[in-house]
């Protein structure tokens, strides 16, 4: 038997962008599968070695009932579970249910929506499970996972920072492109982590890594909405990947309401 | 190519590195690190004064701001006390002796020990606060003559906290009066309770007007400390405190461990009361 | 109850997604094969009704992390039917482009990791690794260039952010383009040692009668534009997809199929489909090279869709190779979208076969209706099938054995079970 | 030595005496809708015809009715990021059979002339020269880049409704601490050299001596900017204002408005803050260890064993502006503010720290 840590990935309801992080460590993939024992990861390895594990990475977020239970197995089985990605950590896309209907969206989608089984909503592991670390993203970022493995093969706590996007934004050159062009951009009240890519693209940050500490949401919309976006724009742009986390959620709820009053 | 360096001032990211010579375990989570130097010249010209710390690196994992605990006239050997809080320190423990690490160092503002000729001494040490008064200790003992009443108020949370206690002795014979005291009481403690600002509060203070007292522990203790003694009547010229702030070049260029105007990496650590008092008391500063 | 035996993968590894495949034989005779894919609904379709056009193409990224470029790309041309634009050229070849790296990137992925392995006899590309490093290495810095293109064009490799609608946020600069050229050109070698590598391997005999649909074009190997075509000779505009082909919830499955409409068959789509359809506009190199290891005009066989595959990655780096020697910027890197009601579809090749999205969008600018057809829930029905003609003769196996082939099988397909938006609910067969 | 008179057509002989000389010419560059600093070629990167139109939170590149070169006033970036780069090695370390061995960073090889430099802006070099150089510990860093650099500064002939550089004390005219200083005229630039090496630099252009007309045009220019100067900070007693306010009602009120992204800090030509980390391969054998730009503006700029300090965005703008305007002044003997008014331009809230400090000048209630 081997002594390395063993490691495990798990999937719920997700793109598998996240997991497929890994895969796309190229230049890691071959040391970190020597530093660790792979012991479950069904989308790269037909072997698959029963727990517990040492390390679980955990993809999606709960949408069933049974996958409800499934995390808590998951959970039982894992030392330390990593959440990885806004799905595991917020949600993720899915969770625009959470403001829906749910019958009626079954039905859009479903001719038969007496055969699905879900949950009305789809919801964080965090809301269902202790989760030991989670690494935020949409999809999580390929140098923060191999930073977090590395932390946990030699013991330590992983370094990702929880600046604000604005910071990676300055320090590559960019210019704010809310100040020079008027674009909404979430960067101020989102965590950085993607290496502030979207404002170098010409765009405004669309919050994947979800909301920075201490996130000040209220004062930035309030500023927009004074620059003339109506809160129609400004409420699909913080309902997203990372829309059901609570500082991202408040406001655009407010916003909604202030909406629904005008209509 | 970039040549080996010789760790000079002239570049102060540049570390020396040293090995651990011997580990001493304290108390539960703490251990005192004698080091020594891998290059004789680097051992040969180091010297610190009390209070003052070194940056302890170790590659790949970071820098911890590490106060020297060692006694002031060492040579070739310095002792650091540490605690296990987080990545630094919890890699450090990982290392055994012979465990090879960088150091850069001395950094910072020290005791005012000749401040002390003449004069009664109280120190007042919470918890690993004691760690850079230790060299004070060792000091007045060295020159017990030259001092008036020696005191010493040790505080902990619990008596599993209290540290160096088989010195106390020693300190005890060499004319260092040891008080103890614990916030939470144990089962075979029958010492004193309380925090150490209670012990201040007891104290016999024949001539408050001639006495010095320094001060090293979490920043409320030291609050209140200051607090106490002014009350009692020591003029906060003659108070001293070591504050704690985030550092990562421990030489004013980062920025992190602003205190009001203070860089606390190379104003302080160690600062007189009333220069530091009026940004000290400000929560959130 | 001697007389049934059900075989169960419970979770189909190697696989995009999860899926499960449920056997039930009875007295010899297969029963019930049923491909299970137990990816949890996600609703897209729904939740993108009421959503601004311009975010289409970051929210259906999301569904599939491995081919999110297909989606983007069927996306953007879709809503830009709907809204009555035609990109110029200049973005035209720069979403091919983007398309090269996608592929370049799943094609290697899956060939390393998802395929060889059964090949070689390895649980992953992994283990393989150790004994056929050069190979494996060769793969992951393939993939690994795709990605870098990917970022350079995208910003990211996964959920790529500059896609828009009418074309790119912002136009890669030269500089950052002609930067890859060097690692290209030793892609292309590297991609036709990696295509004479895995025409090597040895094919299991199985040959089906596949009707074959892919997009065809006059003048390129497809990605984003042609008409749908199939190996049975019809050829129709993308517009009529729907009126060809349909969704369906069939009594003995569990999830939404494709199917022909007329003939109630399956069809396959991906890389098998795209070559028998057009070979002949494969790069001069990829060409060359398809007839040089003899890759039959029609392969019928889905084991070789690994040759197929690797032909593709040898296109797709000398198509982008072509591209990035060439490149000067373009401006405006995104025509002007100005809102109005309509509707719009649009088809475009993802690495594992035909994709289709079809959206209604109103005069302010949102989404009113969205229909999404994956390639996998195309091929589902095409696996099933195959799976009915291999067991037959490979019942004599050990249950263990038997479901290792039939997972195998279902491997060629490259299936990624993440990209299925619809899914109903399961009903375990104890039998 | 007298003003002298360079013709605009030669403005690219200046250039390639500089390129001749070994320095890399950076200067403004129109790019990504604004007017950054970059490396330029020749002068037909420069921002000819352009103009920038700021206030509070809002920045727009235009178009200029004239041909001018240097017709705008700053944009987002400083000549920091040349001189204390946002990201450097300050030291690697490689694991040995007996430990580390650790080297030093090579020292650049590049040389930069700085084309453009306001008069806001040498303030600003020498406020970091301050704290890199002149304190008791000296950046190697900086200094290896701040030694090599040459400087064309230009007067401003024009203020936007940010700038507050008089108030400062720091321009618009540029008085000292450059090589060549520019005032640009419809036809020509007025040369001022500041040094030895802009002396031996104009020996080596064909220029004239200025005529008196010559003189009073660029007088009059300059005098436009003075003019053009509406924003105003009070810098009477205002160390001791802001230090003895430490608990006024204002610093909450501003709390509610600052997103405490640090975009003042990153912009601010003089902010100095930066963290260290370690860079490593997943072995650890390889370590480098980084240093970027930070900001107290960050949660985790002040954690420590124990707790964050400054925990909330309250204490996070109240350290900022201590810092900037009145600390500063006790750590380095001068103002950390030069009234170059980027961090009023750049929030994107539109804060203002002018507004900022007025209130705090009106008694809490
Ligand atoms: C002048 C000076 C002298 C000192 N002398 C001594 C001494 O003699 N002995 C001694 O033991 N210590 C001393 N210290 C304290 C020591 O420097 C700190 O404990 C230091 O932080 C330890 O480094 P570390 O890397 O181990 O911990 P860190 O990794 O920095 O962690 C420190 C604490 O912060 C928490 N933390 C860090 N980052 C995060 C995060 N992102 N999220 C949540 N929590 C986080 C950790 O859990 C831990 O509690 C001194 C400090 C100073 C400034
Ligand atoms: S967080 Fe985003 S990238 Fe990750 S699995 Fe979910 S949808 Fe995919
Ligand atoms: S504080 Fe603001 S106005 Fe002052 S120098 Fe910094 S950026 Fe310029
Ligand atoms: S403490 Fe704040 S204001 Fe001061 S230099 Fe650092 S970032 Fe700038």
């Amino acid at each position: 038997m081997s002594t390395k840590p063993k490691l495990a990935v798990f999937k719920f309801a997700s793109c598998d962008g996240c997991q497929l992080t890994l895969l796309d460590a190229e230049d890691e993939l071959l040391d970190i599968a020597g530093a660790l024992d792979i012991a479950c990861f069904l989308e790269a390895s037909s072997r698959v070695v029963p727990g517990p594990y040492d390390v679980a990475l955990v993809e999606g977020s709960i949408t069933t009932p049974h996958d409800a239970e499934r995390i808590r197995e998951v959970r039982r089985q894992s030392k330390y579970l990593v959440a990885i990605g806004a799905c595991a950590t917020a949600g993720g896309i899915q969770a625009l249910r959470n403001w829906a209907d749910s019958q009626e969206f079954l039905a859009a989608v479903y001719a038969r929506p007496d055969y699905i089984e879900t949950l009305a909503t789809s919801t964080a592991l965090a809301d269902h499970v202790t989760v030991d670390f989670e690494l935020r993203g949409c999809p999580i970022n390929r140098g923060q996972l191999v930073e977090v493995i590395a932390a946990l093969v030699a013991g330590r706590r992983p370094r990702t920072p929880n600046h604000g996007v604005c910071l990676d934004c300055k320090r590559r050159g960019t210019v704010c492109i809310s100040v020079a062009r008027g674009v909404p951009c979430l960067g101020p009240v989102t965590q950085s982590g993607c290496g502030a890519i979207c404002p170098a693209y010409d765009r405004g940050c669309y919050g994947c890594h979800g909301p920075a500490p201490q996130a000040n949401v209220a004062s930035l919309a309030e500023h927009w909405v004074r620059s003339g976006a109506g809160p129609a724009q400004l409420v699909p742009l913080l309902r997203n990947f990372n829309g059901f986390t609570p500082e991202f959620r408040r406001v655009s709820d407010e916003l909604a309401a202030r909406l629904a009053a005008t209509e | 190519m970039t040549a080996p360096l010789s760790p000079t001032v002239g570049n102060p990211w540049l570390c020396h590195t040293v090995r651990i010579a011997a580990i001493t375990p304290e108390i539960s989570g703490v251990a005192t690190y004698d080091f020594e130097f891998t290059d004789p010249d680097a051992a040969n010209r180091y010297q610190f004064r009390p209070g003052q710390f070194n940056m302890l690196y170790l590659p790949g994992v970071g820098e911890a701001a590490i106060s020297l605990s060692a006694h002031p006239a060492a040579r070739r050997r310095w002792s650091h006390t540490i605690r296990v809080a987080g990545n630094v320190t919890q890699a450090l423990a990982q290392l055994g002796t012979g465990g090879v690490l960088g150091l850069r160092g001395p950094f910072g503002s020290s005791w005012p020990i000749d401040d002390c000729r003449g004069r009664d001494v109280i120190l007042v040490a919470g918890g690993i606060g004691l760690a850079p008064l230790r060299p004070v200790v060792y000091r007045l003992l060295a020159e017990r003559s030259h001092f008036g009443q020696l005191t010493l108020l040790h505080g902990a949370r619990s008596p599993g906290g209290l540290l160096y206690t088989r010195e106390h002795a020693t300190w005890n014979a060499g004319g260092v009066a040891v008080q103890t005291t614990v916030d939470r009481t144990a089962a075979d403690w029958n010492g004193n309770v309380g925090t150490a600002v209670v012990l201040l509060d007891r104290l016999p203070l024949p001539r408050p007007e001639n006495t010095v007292l320094l001060t090293c522990g979490p920043d409320v203790m030291m609050h209140f400390t200051a607090r106490a003694a002014l009350q009692r009547g020591l003029p906060a010229s003659q108070l001293w405190i070591s504050a704690e702030r985030n550092m990562q070049c421990a030489v004013g260029l980062c920025g992190h461990c602003q205190l009001g105007p203070e860089f606390v990496c190379q104003d302080g650590p160690v600062f007189r009361y009333d220069r530091i008092a009026p940004f000290f008391r400000v929560e959130g500063l | 109850m001697s007389e049934f035996r059900t075989i169960r993968v419970e979770a189909i590894s190697r696989v995009e997604g999860e899926g499960a495949l449920h056997i039930r034989l009875r007295g010899g005779q297969v029963e019930q094969v049923q491909l299970r894919i137990y990816e949890p609904p996600r609703f897209f379709e729904a939740l993108l009704r009421g959503r601004p056009l311009e975010e289409v193409p970051d929210i259906t990224a999301r569904i599939c992390g491995i081919c999110p470029v297909a989606y983007q790309m069927t996306a953007v041309h879709a809503l830009e039917a709907a809204l009555g634009v035609a990109p110029p050229p200049a973005i035209r070849q720069l979403r091919r482009l983007l398309y090269c790296g996608e592929w370049i990137e799943s094609h290697t992925l899956h060939i390393h990791f998802l395929h060889a392995p059964d090949f070689l006899g390895y649980d992953s590309g992994i283990e393989m690794a150790a004994d056929h490093p050069r190979e494996v290495h060769r793969g992951l810095r393939l993939k690994k260039h795709g990605n870098q293109l990917l970022e350079v064009l995208g910003g990211r490799a996964i959920h790529p952010i500059n896609v828009a609608v009418g074309g790119f946020h912002r136009a890669p600069r030269r500089e950052e383009l002609a930067a890859l050229i060097p690692d290209f050109e030793w892609c292309l070698d590297a991609a036709v040692e990696m295509t004479q590598w895995v025409a090597g391997f040895d094919f299991p005999a199985f040959q089906r009668p596949y009707e074959m649909v892919a997009l065809v074009h006059p003048d390129e190997y497809p990605f984003n534009e042609g008409d749908v075509a199939s190996s049975s000779g019809f050829r129709i505009p993308v517009a009529e997809y729907e009126r060809q082909f349909e969704e369906q919830h069939v009594s003995h499955s569990t999830a939404l199929q494709s199917q022909q409409k007329s003939s109630d068959k399956p069809y396959l789509v991906g890389p098998l489909a795209r070559m028998q359809l057009n070979r002949e506009r494969l790069m001069p190199t990829a060409r060359r090279l398809a007839d040089e290891i003899g890759f039959a005009a029609m392969s019928n066989n889905p084991y070789t869709s690994i040759v197929a595959r690797a032909l593709e990655v040898v296109h797709a780096v000398e198509e982008a190779l072509s591209i990035l020697k060439t490149y000067r910027p373009t401006q405006p890197a995104k025509i002007a979208c100005p809102h109005r009601a309509g509707e719009g579809c649009a088809a475009t090749e993802a690495p594992r076969g035909l994709i289709y999205h079809r959206y209604r969008v109103n005069e302010a600018g949102a989404v009113e209706f969205a229909k999404i057809v994956p390639p996998t829930s195309q091929n589902q029905r095409q696996i099933e099938d195959d799976l009915r003609e291999l067991l037959p003769g490979i019942l004599a196996e050990p249950d263990d054995r038997l479901a290792r082939l039939c997972e195998r099988l279902v491997r060629n397909y490259d299936p990624c079970i993440s990209c299925s938006t619809h899914f109903l609910k399961l009903h375990w067969d104890r039998a | 030595m007298p003003d002298l008179l360079l013709q605009k057509g030669d403005l690219q002989l200046l250039f390639d005496r500089l390129s001749g000389d070994g320095f890399r010419l950076v200067g403004p560059t129109v790019s990504q809708e604004a007017i950054v600093y970059d490396e330029i070629a020749s002068v037909g990167d420069l921002p000819r015809g352009w103009t920038d139109v700021q206030a509070p939170g809002s920045y727009r590149l235009e178009p200029r009715s004239d041909e001018a070169f240097f017709g705008y006033v700053v944009g987002p970036h400083s000549w920091k990021k040349y001189l204390f780069p946002p990201l450097a090695t300050l030291l690697t370390a490689d694991r040995t059979d007996s430990g580390w061995a650790m080297h030093a960073p090579p020292e650049p090889t590049e040389k930069y002339a700085f084309i453009g430099v306001r008069a806001c802006e040498l303030a600003a070099i020498k406020v970091q020269d301050r704290v890199f150089l002149e304190g008791a510990y000296v950046d190697p860093i900086y200094k290896a880049r701040r030694d090599r650099c040459f400087i064309v500064a230009v007067n401003c002939t024009q203020a936007a409704a940010t700038c507050f550089c008089t108030s400062m004390n720091t321009g618009p005219r540029c008085q000292a601490g450059f090589d060549l200083a520019l005032t640009e005229l419809s036809a020509a630039f007025i040369v001022e050299a500041g040094s030895d090496s802009g002396r031996q630099v104009c020996g080596q252009l064909p220029l004239r001596e200025a005529t008196p007309a010559e003189r009073a045009a660029a007088e009059a220019a300059r005098a436009q900017a003075v003019a053009g100067i509406s924003k105003r900070l009070e810098t009477e007693g205002i160390r001791d204002l802001l230090l003895t306010n430490l608990e006024h009602p204002r610093w909450a009120d501003v709390a509610a408005r600052c997103l405490s992204c640090a975009n003042c800090t990153m912009v601010c030509p003089t902010c100095f803050c930066s963290s260290v980390g370690e860079v490593t391969d997943l072995k650890g054998d390889h370590v480098e260890r980084q240093r970027q730009w930070d900001s107290c503006f960050n949660v985790d700029f002040s954690r420590m064993n124990g707790g964050v300090v400054r925990n909330d965005v309250r204490s996070r703008y109240r350290q900022w502006l201590t810092h900037k305007l009145a600390s500063w002044i006790d750590q380095f003997g001068q103002s950390g503010c030069v009234g170059c008014g980027r961090c009023i331009t750049w929030c994107p809230v539109a804060i203002d720290l002018t507004e900022e400090v007025a209130a705090l000048r009106e008694p809490g209630p």
